[in-house]
C-alpha cells in the first residue's frame, strides 16, 4: 500500500522475532520530566531496545485556529505569542508577514531593522533554553539551564522596556512594530550583544568534550538527508543533517539579504551536531545582530496607512513563512473579504519535526529516546496549538 | 489554646520560644512545600524562571521539584487544561497524598482566560478539583508566583487541626479520591464536579444585555 | 548553490580523537561551575538573586499587566474618562470586559459606564484595549500582586477596583502621562478656543442682527 | 523564488496527459497563484514534481484543510482562470504548499477538492510521496473530517479517540460548558443566557 522508501519499517529488522508477551508496553508522558511539557509517546520495548514508537498529541491542543477564524485579525496576534512561548517574537513576525503579504501591505525600513533584533534575539534565547533543556534530559538538571536562564532575564529586561511584557509581546503589528524603541534601547542591547560571546564560551566549556555528553550523543538518532527532506523537517535540524537550506539565505525575507552570516552545517545529524549547530548558530545571530544594531536608520517605525481598526484585507490568500529558531515557521492565511479571517492555519516547526521521531528511536535504548526528543526542540503550544 | 502574644513577645526576649503544636506542625508544612514538576504550557516556563537564580524559589523552601505525585505537596497548574489533559490532572491530584494544595497558575489554569472559547480547553482546573490560590496574569511574573505562594504559606499557617473548620486533611472522613471525567462523544462527562464547583449566580438586568 | 561559501562545516569544534584524555571535559566543565560558584560571592554581575518581597527588581515603566481606568479630578466616579463607547469591548481578543452604558430615564445616553467588569481571570494583558481607546481612559496597570483565594469575587473587578486617578498613572508612566496630559490640555485649549470663537460669532451676530434691525427701523422711521 | 507556473503546468500535462490539472488565480497580493488537482491524479502529479530533477520539489512543507460550506466563495479566493461550471454544493479542500530545497523556489501550491462535505470526503493521501504529509493529514482528518485513502495510520490525533465531531468545519456546534461567564458578547452571550436568564429590570 505505501511505497515510499523514507518510511519507518513495520518492525525493527534488528530483532525480527518478537514475542508478545516479552514486549514492555511504556506510557512515557503526558506528565514525564522529559517531554517537554505535556507530550507522550507510547513506546514498545524489547528489553531495553525501542520496538515502537507513537507519538499521541493534543494533550495542549488549544483550539488556537478555530479561535482565530471567530476574531479580527489584529486579536490573534497576541495569541500568537503563545504559539511557541518561548519565542513570541518570531511568531509574531510570521503573522505579521502573512497578513502583510495578503493584504499588500509595505514594511519601513526601520521597523524591519527593529524585527530583524528582535529575532534574533529571540533565537539567543531560544537556543540557550535548548542547551539548558537538552542538558537536563541527560540529567545534568541544574547548571546549564540555571546560566541560560540568567542571560534569558537580561534579554528579558530588555523586552520588557520594548514590548512591555516579559515573554508574551504582543509586538508587531501589520507594517511595522507597535511602537519605537524606548531611548538608550539599543545602546543597551548592544551592550549585552558585546557581553554575549563570553557566556557562550563559558557553556561550551561547560558542556563541549564532557565524555558523558559524547557518548550520550554521538551517533545517536541520524538519519539520511533525504529522508530528513522527505519529512519535513526544517531548521537546526535539517541543517545538522549537512542540508544547506536555512530561509534567511534560501528566501531572503525582510532585510535579511543586507547581512553577512554564515549559515552553520553538520555532518551527520546525530544529536551531537543538533547540539553544536545551536551554538553556531547563536555566534551567526550574534553577527547578524551587530551589524543591525549599528546600522539602524532613523524613519517611521510603522507604515502610516495600516490600520489598527476595521481591517480587511483583500480577498485572497497568502502563506508566509520565516526561518524561526525551531524551524520554518508559517502562516497561510485565507481572506474573504470580511474582519476575521476565513481560515488561518499555522504551519508549526514543533510538530512536522516530530514526524521522523519514531524513525530516528527504532533500535535505540529508552534512554536514548529522551536525548533524541530533546534534541528535536519542540514546545508544546506549538506542537498541538 | 491561643497564647497570649504579649507573653510570647516576652518570654522570646529572654530566650523562650513559646508556640502551640498547630502553628508548629503548620510552620513546618509552610517552609518546605514540594511542587510537583508539571508544566502545561507558557506559564511553566515562567515557573522554570522562579526557580533559577534571579527569583529564587529555594528561599521558600519549594524548589524541589518532584517529578512523581507521591513525593509532591504543591500542585502548581501552570498553563491550559485542555479536555484531553483533564482526566490526567485529576489522576495527578489523586495520587498526591495529603496534605496537598493547588496554585493555579495563570488565567488559563484559573477560568480557561484567552483560549475559554476553545472546544477543548476546560474552563479553569477548578471545575475538577479544588484550587487553594489562583493567580491571575498572563502568564504571571515570576514574583506574581512567589506572591501566590506566600498567600499559600499564610493559608496554611492559619490552617486548624482539630475541631469542626479543621483543614480536609486532618479530617479522616474527608479523603474520598476525586471521580476522574472520561471522553464522551462531545464533551467531558461530567463536564464539572458539581461537589467542587459551585459558581455564583450571575444576574444580569435585561436592559444591559 | 549561491552561498555555498557562507557555509561554516561543523567539524572544527568535534574533538579529533573523540575520547582524547578521559575525564579532561568533565573537569574543564567543573571549572566553569567552580568559578560562577565562586564569582557568585563577590562578582555583581554574577550575584543576580533579587530578594523578593523584601527587594523588588526594577521593573519597567513599560510593564503591563492588567488595564486600568483614569479618572480626572477627585471624584472617581464622576471623573471617568470613560465614554462606554465600547471599543475596547469589542476589541478584546479573549473579549474579558463588560460594558454597560449608563442612561437617564428617557433612554438618553450619558456616555459613562453602569458597568464596567473586566474579569482579569481571564485578560491575556495584551494591551489592545489601550491601543484602541479614542478617550485617553484606559491604559495598562504594572501591579502583579494580585494572587488570592476567592476565585470568583477576586477576581472580577469592577469600575470602582479599576479606576485610578490621574496622578497614579503619572506615577506609573511618566512618559505616557506628560504626553498624554499635553495633548489632552491642547485639545481641550482647542475647545475652548473653538468654544470662544463660536461665541464671538454667535456675538457678532447677534450685534450685527441688532445693528440691521436698528437700520431697518431706522430706514422705516 | 515564485515559481512560474504556467510552465510546470505545461510540463505536467505533457508527461501526464490525463491529469486534471486547472490553473487558479489568487486575486489578492500575495500573488500566490495554485493548481487545481483532481483527486485521481495528486498522487501522480505530486510523484512527477517531486521526481522530476528540473522541477525538484522535494519538501512538502504545510498541508491545510479548509471547509467551504459556500462554494462561490471557494470560487471567489482561488479564481478559475478559464470558466468552469461551479461546484453544486459545499466541499472541503486540502491545498500543499511545496518547495524546492535544491532549487529554492516555492511556493508550489495544490489544491484538492472532496466531491461534498457529508459522505464523498475521500481524497487520496501523499504520505506514499511525501512522508511529511503523515501527521498533517491526520490532523484534517481530525478536524474536518476528511478521509484520507491509503493514509497508513489514520487515527485521531489532537482529540481523544471516543470524539465524534470534526471541530474546524464551519458548522460544528461546540459543547454547552458556559456555566459562569462574567463578561459574554455575541455568542457566547446567547449561550450563557441559557444558564442564567436575563431579569427583568428592577
Amino acid at each position: 500500500m505505501i511505497s515510499n522508501p523514507f518510511m519507518a519499517p513495520a518492525t525493527n529488522p534488528a530483532a525480527p522475532e518478537l514475542d508478545e508477551d516479552q514486549l514492555l508496553h511504556v506510557s512515557l508522558g503526558p506528565q514525564h520530566p522529559s517531554t517537554h511539557g505535556v507530550f507522550r509517546m507510547n513506546v514498545v520495548l524489547d528489553g531495553e531496545t525501542v520496538v515502537s514508537l507513537k507519538p499521541v498529541f493534543g494533550y495542549l491542543h488549544r483550539n488556537h485556529e478555530k479561535i482565530a477564524e471567530a476574531v479580527t485579525y489584529l486579536s490573534s496576534m497576541p495569541f500568537t505569542d503563545r504559539l511557541d512561548y518561548i519565542c513570541p517574537l518570531t511568531n509574531n513576525w510570521a503573522y505579521a508577514r502573512a497578513v502583510e503579504q495578503l493584504a499588500g501591505i509595505e514594511v519601513p525600513e526601520r521597523a524591519e531593522f527593529i524585527r530583524v533584533i528582535t529575532a534574533e534575539l529571540t533565537r539567543l534565547i531560544n537556543h540557550t533554553a535548548f542547551v539548558g533543556f537538552f542538558l537536563g534530559d541527560m540529567g545534568a538538571w541544574g547548571s546549564a539551564l540555571m546560566y541560560a536562564f540568567r542571560e534569558r532575564e537580561k534579554i528579558l529586561d530588555l523586552f520588557e522596556d520594548l514590548t512591555g511584557a516579559r515573554m508574551m509581546s504582543n509586538f508587531m503589528r501589520f507594517g511595522g512594530c507597535r511602537n519605537d524603541l524606548p531611548a538608550g534601547w539599543a545602546a543597551r542591547a548592544s551592550e549585552l550583544v558585546n557581553g554575549f560571546p563570553r557566556f557562550l564560551d563559558e557553556l561550551e566549556n561547560l558542556i563541549i568534550g564532557n565524555e558523558v555528553l559524547l557518548a550520550r550523543t554521538q551517533n545517536v538518532g541520524a538519519l539520511p538527508k533525504e529522508a530528513l527532506i522527505n519529512g519535513g523537517i526544517t531548521g537546526p535540524m535539517l541543517r545538522a543533517a549537512g542540508v544547506a537550506y536555512d530561509i534567511r539565505k534560501a528566501e531572503p525575507y525582510g532585510i535579511y539579504e543586507r547581512f553577512e552570516f554564515r549559515v552553520p552545517l553538520g555532518e551527520t545529524g546525530d544529536c551531537y551536531d543538533r547540539l553544536m549547530i545551536r551554538f553556531l548558530e547563536l555566534r551567526e545571530s550574534l553577527a547578524i545582530l551587530r551589524q543591525a544594531l549599528a546600522q539602524l536608520p532613523d524613519g517611521p517605525y510603522i507604515n502610516p496607512k495600516s490600520k489598527v481598526r476595521n481591517f480587511k484585507p483583500p480577498v485572497g490568500e497568502a502563506y508566509a513563512r520565516i526561518e524561526g529558531p525551531k524551524g520554518e515557521l508559517g502562516f497561510h492565511l485565507i481572506s474573504d473579504g470580511s474582519v476575521n479571517p476565513f481560515r488561518y492555519r499555522i504551519r508549526p516547526p514543533s510538530f512536522i519535526n516530530l514526524t521522523l521521531i519514531e524513525d530516528m528511536c527504532l533500535g535505540l535504548d529508552l534512554a536514548d529516546v529522551v536525548v533524541i526528543l530533546g534534541s528535536v526542540d519542540i514546545v508544546l503550544g506549538e506542537v498541538d496549538r | 489554646m491561643a497564647i497570649d502574644p504579649k507573653l510570647a513577645e516576652d518570654l522570646k526576649s529572654q530566650g523562650v520560644h513559646v508556640t502551640s503544636f498547630e502553628s508548629l506542625i503548620n510552620w513546618g508544612r509552610a517552609s518546605s512545600l514540594w511542587p510537583l514538576q508539571f508544566g502545561l504550557a507558557c506559564c511553566a516556563i515562567e515557573m522554570i524562571a522562579a526557580t533559577m537564580a534571579k527569583y529564587d524559589m529555594a528561599r521558600f523552601g519549594a524548589e524541589v521539584f518532584r517529578p512523581s505525585p507521591r513525593q509532591a505537596d504543591l500542585m502548581i497548574v501552570a498553563g491550559t487544561v485542555t479536555k484531553k489533559m483533564a482526566p490526567q490532572v485529576v489522576r495527578l491530584y489523586n495520587q498526591m497524598a495529603e496534605p496537598k494544595y493547588v496554585i493555579a497558575m495563570g488565567a488559563c489554569a484559573i477560568s480557561g482566560g484567552p483560549f475559554k472559547d476553545g472546544y477543548n480547553v476546560l474552563k479553569g482546573i477548578d471545575r475538577f478539583i479544588p484550587v487553594d490560590v489562583s493567580i491571575p496574569g498572563c502568564p504571571p511574573r515570576p514574583e506574581a508566583l512567589l506572591h501566590g505562594l506566600i498567600t499559600l504559606r499564610e493559608q496554611i499557617a492559619k490552617e486548624k487541626l482539630l475541631g469542626r473548620t479543621r483543614a480536609r486533611h486532618a479530617d479522616p472522613n474527608a479523603g474520598a479520591e476525586l471521580p476522574v471525567p472520561t471522553f464522551g462523544p462531545h464533551d467531558l462527562e461530567p463536564t464539572f464536579n458539581p461537589d467542587l464547583w459551585n459558581p455564583p449566580a450571575i444576574t444580569r438586568h435585561a436592559s444591559e444585555s | 548553490m549561491e552561498h555555498s561559501a557562507a557555509i561554516k562545516r561543523l567539524s572544527d569544534p568535534k574533538p579529533q580523537g573523540r575520547w582524547s584524555l578521559p575525564g579532561i571535559g568533565l573537569v574543564k566543565g567543573l571549572l566553569v561551575t567552580a568559578t560562577n560558584m565562586l564569582q557568585s560571592y563577590y562578582r555583581k554581575d554574577r550575584m543576580t538573586t533579587v530578594q523578593y518581597p523584601e527587594q523588588r527588581a526594577p521593573i519597567s515603566p513599560n510593564f503591563r499587566n492588567f488595564p486600568f481606568l483614569v479618572y480626572d479630578g477627585d471624584d472617581a466616579m464622576a471623573g471617568l474618562r470613560c465614554t462606554a463607547c465600547s471599543i475596547c469591548e469589542k476589541e478584546c481578543p479573549p473579549q474579558c470586559i463588560y460594558i454597560v452604558l449608563d442612561r437617564d430615564e428617557n433612554g438618553k445616553s450619558l456616555k459613562r459606564p453602569k458597568v464596567f467588569d473586566i474579569d482579569v481571570s481571564v485578560c491575556m494583558n495584551c494591551g489592545i484595549c489601550a491601543e484602541v481607546c479614542p478617550f485617553d481612559s484606559i491604559y495598562m496597570d504594572g501591579e502583579y500582586e494580585l494572587s488570592t483565594s476567592d476565585r470568583f469575587g477576586g477576581l472580577l473587578f469592577n469600575k470602582q477596583r479599576l479606576a485610578r486617578s490621574t496622578n497614579y498613572h503619572a506615577k506609573l508612566r511618566p512618559l505616557q502621562a506628560a504626553e498624554v496630559a499635553t495633548r489632552r490640555k491642547a485639545d481641550e485649549d482647542k475647545k475652548l478656543a473653538a468654544q470662544a470663537a463660536k461665541e464671538a460669532k454667535a456675538e457678532a451676530a447677534k450685534e450685527a442682527k441688532a445693528e440691521a434691525d436698528k437700520e431697518a427701523k431706522a430706514a422705516e422711521a | 523564488m515564485m515559481p512560474d507556473l504556467a510552465a510546470i503546468l505545461s510540463r505536467v500535462q505533457t508527461a501526464l496527459p490525463a491529469a486534471a490539472l486547472a490553473l487558479r488565480r489568487n486575486p489578492g497580493p500575495a500573488g500566490q497563484d495554485s493548481l487545481l488537482v483532481a483527486p485521481a491524479d495528486l498522487v501522480a502529479v505530486c510523484r512527477f514534481l517531486r521526481d522530476t530533477p528540473e522541477l525538484a520539489f522535494d519538501l512538502l512543507s504545510n498541508v491545510t484543510g479548509v471547509d467551504w460550506p459556500d462554494p462561490a466563495t471557494a470560487d471567489a479566493v482561488a479564481v478559475p482562470a478559464e470558466a468552469t461550471a461551479p461546484a453544486a454544493c459545499g466541499f472541503l479542500e486540502v491545498v500543499y504548499h511545496l518547495y524546492s530545497t535544491p532549487r529554492r523556489v516555492g511556493p508550489l501550491v495544490l489544491r484538492a477538492r472532496t466531491a461534498d462535505r457529508a459522505a464523498a470526503v475521500q481524497l487520496p493521501s501523499v504520505v506514499a510521496v511525501y512522508r511529511s504529509a503523515e501527521f498533517q493529514e491526520r490532523e484534517i482528518y481530525d478536524l474536518f473530517g476528511v478521509i484520507f485513502t491509503g493514509h497508513p495510520d489514520l487515527r485521531r490525533i489532537l482529540m481523544w479517540d471516543e470524539f465524534l465531531d470534526h471541530p474546524l468545519r464551519k458548522d460544528y456546534v461546540a459543547p454547552d460548558d458556559y456555566q459562569y461567564e462574567p463578561t459574554p458578547h455575541d455568542a457566547v452571550l446567547e449561550k450563557a443566557k441559557l444558564h442564567y436568564p436575563a431579569k427583568a429590570e428592577s
